[in-house]
């Protein structure tokens, strides 16, 4: 199984979750973060006093999938939550070992 | 504010020997009136709610997080302080009868309230209410002085500071410039506090972090407020309460009280439209921080003089109120680099000071004022305002200094580097402000 | 306001007089009222007090967090604003002596106050003081339109249509009807603003919406309220703050102040459980939001009979509010998929309109009101009052559409779609509304 | 309140009359005072403040933040509930002829404001201004309930409780204190609601949660306080509020109103200082919370006593409120495992107690107050107190019993464990209290 | 070593966080996260619009674990985090090629 | 690639970050975490009554990087976040087997 995550802009989050439903990944795990790289922050000013903030808002989403589904799901992920701008997004593949859902106790493809 | 009632030919001017001679008989002499009281006692409210929670509201949205509950603390701890000290003798020193020595403080004879009952008066109102009034001055007066210090000083530091303060700066300023003192006997005119208020608060909020030293990491690692929203509230509540403030201090409710609110009202807009423009003009985006600091500055201008001008002279305090008090925060935070974290002297002080100076100008009736007193020319109110300002400074830097010190070795002024690294509501209070979850 | 003296056998007739002539003498010839003047002075406070921070917070805690603060900055920089046309010229218009077009508009005999000082009464309150109550309505009314462009409105169109609406709207509309224009003559019955406050905010909220269009995804993609705590906070001061808005509206501190409180009282209270249980009925759950919406709509719709109607009529009143203003949120949004985003027409407007038809029918004394004007019938006072909605609302809309189209031409209404997406608070303002880190 | 105006040789004396006959000739002989109508006036607007939203917003910051709104929505909805109760009937049962069963209960005279127009007056002051001022009280007091079953009690429970506990409970205890009822007759003191708001409140909040039960996981899994800058503002507003609720209660704007808030703001300035320190010496470290407690720990202590005694008193009994309202706190929630959640009891229910029985004391004129009426000792009008009290606890205490079975019977008292551990926000009202994104 | 991931019901954490201290692990990184999954999110009502919220609110805890504590510790946290409703949640094993302990510099094992 | 996972104090983020760019590193995301572990979290009081709070405020930051660069990376981190004092946190890699730039489709080394 495979651990996809990528990170977001924020208002792509309710179409890649309607595109990984598309291709039949039903789960996942949000988190908000802040984002930090080419897109570079924005500078505040405080009665003339300049605070940088070198973070942008992104939303980063956590996606089990099955070897399988592993291709689909990146498509999906990338079309969905691409719109052209510097700060678009990454999205990284990882390698699960082993996954249970708890409340079953089911494991691995079963407990995604 | 006594003043006021002669520069405008008093409708009370009883109340003026009253607080020379804080006599029971001349008290009794006078009558009471409803009216005046009712106002009094809403204004009353009105300023306690500038302090509490206006105050509290507009410095807590200005610093970090983990700092928030601190600053609540200081401004709700000071206030009660305040109250205590007022009852037990900052009140009499301030409007007592200081025998010989009147001139410079007031007695002990008001002490506890001593001898003062339900029906004792003070010009039209019950002295328990003019005590009432005046003691929510001496509570925001030194919690203004909060918004110098935060997210590094001591809280028992703060505790010391604010008593030893109240007694050796603003008893005797209220003294000199209200309670019938050597500046009172000038003829300084300070309707509401940019004297007694605003010089003292600003002046020694500048001293006191002179002494303390700048938070870990000032200016590069300070981050911006951590709720605008608040400061915004806090700020919208002072103004609400600064007609308290204003036209609660013609001590009436009349047509003073109601020009004074006109031109409290028409001071703070001013100044904040300029503030925000010229925020636009400079950063490319006015801020709602920015144009309610604005607000402040033309609220703390207008204040000594609200009750001597009129709508132009509002109009042009207000609009360099917005301009001298933003071009000093740059100067005394940016180009001085002075801590002095929410800029206490920068826009109280200044605006204060501003205002004070401009009374006297303002107040002439060719300029839309109400007049100086008999027979005092603009050049010479002028000069009695300068030497209002300057005593007081003097008296305000002087003795700020020494109390730091005295602070500083005994209880201390500061916290510890991981303290202010963990946040002083955690480290100081044991609070978080914030669980969300 | 004035009308409502008379329909009650007016305490003060004078005080009509007084708005229809605006002579120096008719007020001369009055006399001071010390009660009278203390109350209003306390009103205003109050009525500042709905819009700085009431208003703004209500509305703030109803949108996006990241578009908060440029909720906060439209009404702090609206009040001021206004605060600062109605001194310039907005006051002279509305209740400046017109000669002999006072019919439409007032002159411009007021401007910046002119010929008005402490001593200056208008009716059995000072005029400064009528000037500030007043004024506070001034700031109100615009502030109330903010609700509906947030999140997606450029702030220099907030500024210049803000301006602009004052002019062509208010000013007029407030002449008519309180400053002894043509809807005054003919007898219009507003106590407090159902048409001059709530009936021209909610028609040019509507009209303006159309022609700025809605936010981008409505009503798909719109987010629930950010911070309804911030909005019931609102309410609540609303609540409060319209204790003088409408008991303040008497202009005296007597019975008719007492009754006007008593009736806004309890239309609120009604209105808030109807809309509640509404709720209840119709999803399952009574929400927080849904029973300050229905305070506000209680209020805004007793505010123009609160000094005509009884408790009955108050029970009424508020029971018609709950329903019918519920019942046109879903009307707008939902069927006709127009973003009046925070339901400036559906709450304000149409509650606004209810009242002032109301008012013709409560006022009788056999329903428990202070009875209508000497031989006037309750069909014709009703005729009357649909007359005066009617009129405004064109005015209201007509000029709305015309300001909106300048704007557009001018600054622009709109901001980029990028802004949009990333907030006002950012875009527009610079700043993040919260910071918990 | 009406019996204040004896103990100091009432100023206006026909007041006790007419409450005591409510007869209409006995007001229309009585004259209006405008002063006094301003300041009640202004007073009802300053209680209402302090339940909307200075309550609220007070129990809102004390809970976990998935059950912030709940607890608003407890409030809002119990105030409109309240309104519409009061003036139904229990105005009327609290201050109506109650004919022979007067010393035990108003009558249905007064139901839905019968007879009483703008004119009517109440003493000096007209009684529909009367009537507002105490429905802010009648509001207040069912509010402060909420702070003893947050985050677990069913909506509908909340409702049905207050509604009969209005009705079975404040209304008979009301008549008997300030209503003409037996506890007056006996010349038993609470010039503003020692016993008829905070004894009642505090009892009755004390036995409901024993028939309600725990929070899931109390005291083991209990969070800390969601936001306490929140309940800081709630507490500050109530404090200002405060002095509407205690100096409104002398009913004119004079001396007697002036004393009351100067002991009313002592109190709770010396409650809130002697709450920190005691925190700063058992815990290492003095909380905003524990501050802000005291506050309103000494503001329930004085209010009884507010009329009766002087600046001397107010230093004892605000002393006294801090050190024994906080061990309470401990005594229920720790020792005795009481869930009475935002400890209602302990802070307004010992708090009024204690300022009951401390009026007796330093109401006497060599401890600075204003004197026990005509030929009364201090131990006789203690005794008097100590019955006041016993006997409106033990109607709390049963009663609320009784309802609180009733409730459980019929609408239910608690939601499932699934909606708790949800949070009421979202499982009662289907809202979230914060959405930062 | 393995990175433990777990998705949890919120007022499940206590438990847990105590059930891992009973088999040894004394150290994990917790952020609260929103999950989409079966059991679907719930309606929101303003003033008669309604809002879909996809999203519930869980927690993540990640803890780094040796080899050998894997399987206690993913028996641990099952046990611990089941209530048996829909919406448990998920556990989740990611091989760790390296850790370091930041103070001191230690790695391997001893860093955690 | 290898996904390094840092937990630091917070208010050392900005140093880390400097560090790594200095090292080449110009992204990262960064996530706030509550950390539990040999600090230990304090004790909150209200009105008498004991909260223990176990967690502390950290920050996580999740950086990808070439596998040439893990070492100096992981270098940076360490000397960069280290005060000495209990709590300074872990440095966790994992492997990366994809990575994709959204906005282009890059994939590999050249996504990050
Ligand atoms: N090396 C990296 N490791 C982890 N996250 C990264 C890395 N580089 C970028 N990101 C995340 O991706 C977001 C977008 O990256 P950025 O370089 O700004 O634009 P783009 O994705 O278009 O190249 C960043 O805000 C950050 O959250
Ligand atoms: N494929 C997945 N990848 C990552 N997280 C998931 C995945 N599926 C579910 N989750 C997380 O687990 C939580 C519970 O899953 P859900 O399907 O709702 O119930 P259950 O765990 O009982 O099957 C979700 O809220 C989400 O946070
Ligand atoms: N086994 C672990 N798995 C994941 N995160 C951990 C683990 N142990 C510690 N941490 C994280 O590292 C932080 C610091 O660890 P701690 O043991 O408190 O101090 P130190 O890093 O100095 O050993 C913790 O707050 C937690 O966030």
């Amino acid at each position: 199984m495979k651990m996809i995550v990528a990170i977001l802009q924020p208002h792509r989050l309710d179409t890649v979750r309607e595109a990984l439903a598309g291709v039949g990944v039903h789960g996942m795990t949000v988190s908000e973060v802040q984002g930090y790289g080419r897109q570079g922050g924005h500078k505040e000013i405080y009665r003339g006093a300049e605070y940088e903030v070198h973070f942008v808002p992104k939303v980063k989403i956590e996606a089990a999938v099955s070897d399988d589904d592993e291709d689909r799901a990146v498509e999906a992920i990338q079309n969905a939550a691409q719109t052209g701008r510097i700060g678009d997004g990454k999205i990284f593949v990882l390698d699960i070992s082993r996954a249970v859902r708890i409340r079953t106790g089911e494991s691995g493809e079963d407990a995604l | 504010m006594r003043f006021s009632r002669l520069a405008r030919g008093a409708t009370a001017p009883i109340a003026l020997i009253t607080a020379l001679t804080a006599s029971g008989q001349a008290m009794a002499a006078d009558e009471l009136s409803g009216a005046n009281t009712a106002w009094i006692l809403t204004s009353t409210a009105l300023v306690l709610f500038m302090t509490l929670p206006g105050l509290a509201l507009f410095y807590g949205g200005l610093v970090r997080a983990r700092n928030v509950l601190s600053v609540l603390m200081h401004c709700v701890a000071v206030a009660c302080l305040a109250s205590v000290a007022w009852l037990i003798i900052v009140y009499s020193l301030a409007f007592g009868d200081g025998g010989g020595m009147n001139a410079y403080i007031g007695g002990t004879g008001k002490a506890f309230l001593a001898g003062i009952g339900p029906d004792t008066l003070s010009g039209s109102i019950p002295e328990t209410v003019f005590f009432m009034f005046q003691m929510t001055f001496a509570i925001i007066t030194p919690a203004l002085i909060v918004g110098a210090f935060p997210e590094r000083m001591r809280f028992s530091g703060v505790l010391l500071f604010s008593l030893l303060w109240l007694i050796l700066v603003y008893a005797p300023a209220c003294h000199w410039v209200w309670g019938g003192g050597w500046l009172a006997e000038m003829g300084v005119m300070d309707f509401a506090g940019g004297i007694v208020v605003h010089t003292t608060a600003g002046v020694s909020a500048l001293v006191l972090v002179m002494v303390l030293g700048p938070r870990r990491g000032f200016p590069r690692e300070i981050r911006p407020p951590h709720s605008p929203g608040m400061t915004v509230t806090g700020a919208c509540m002072l103004w609400v309460g600064w007609y308290g403030f204003n036209a609660g201090s013609a001590l009436a409710a009349d047509g003073a009280a109601g020009m004074a609110m006109v031109v409290t009202h028409i001071s703070a807009a001013v100044a904040s439209l300029v503030w925000a423009v010229i925020e636009w003009a400079r950063f490319g985006k006015p801020s709602v921080i920015g144009i309610v600091t604005g607000t402040i500055a033309g609220l703390a201008a207008i204040t000594p003089a609200s009750g001597f001008v009129g709508p132009l002279g509002a109009v042009v305090i207000g609009l360099l109120a917005g301009i001298i008090c933003q071009w000093f925060t740059g100067l005394i935070k940016q180009t001085l680099k002075i801590d002095d974290s929410l800029d206490v002297f920068a826009v109280h002080g200044v605006g204060g000071i501003l205002g004070t100076l401009l009374a006297a100008v303002f107040a002439v009736e060719s300029l839309g004022g109400q007049g100086l007193a008999e027979g005092v020319t603009m050049g010479g109110q002028f000069v009695t305002q300068v030497i209002g300002v300057v005593a007081v400074a003097v008296l305000s830097a002087v003795a700020t200094w020494i109390i730091a010190k005295i602070v500083a070795v005994t209880v201390g002024l500061r916290v510890s580097e991981e303290e202010e690294i963990d946040g002083l509501d955690i480290s100081a209070h044991g609070e978080r402000g914030y669980d969300l979850t």
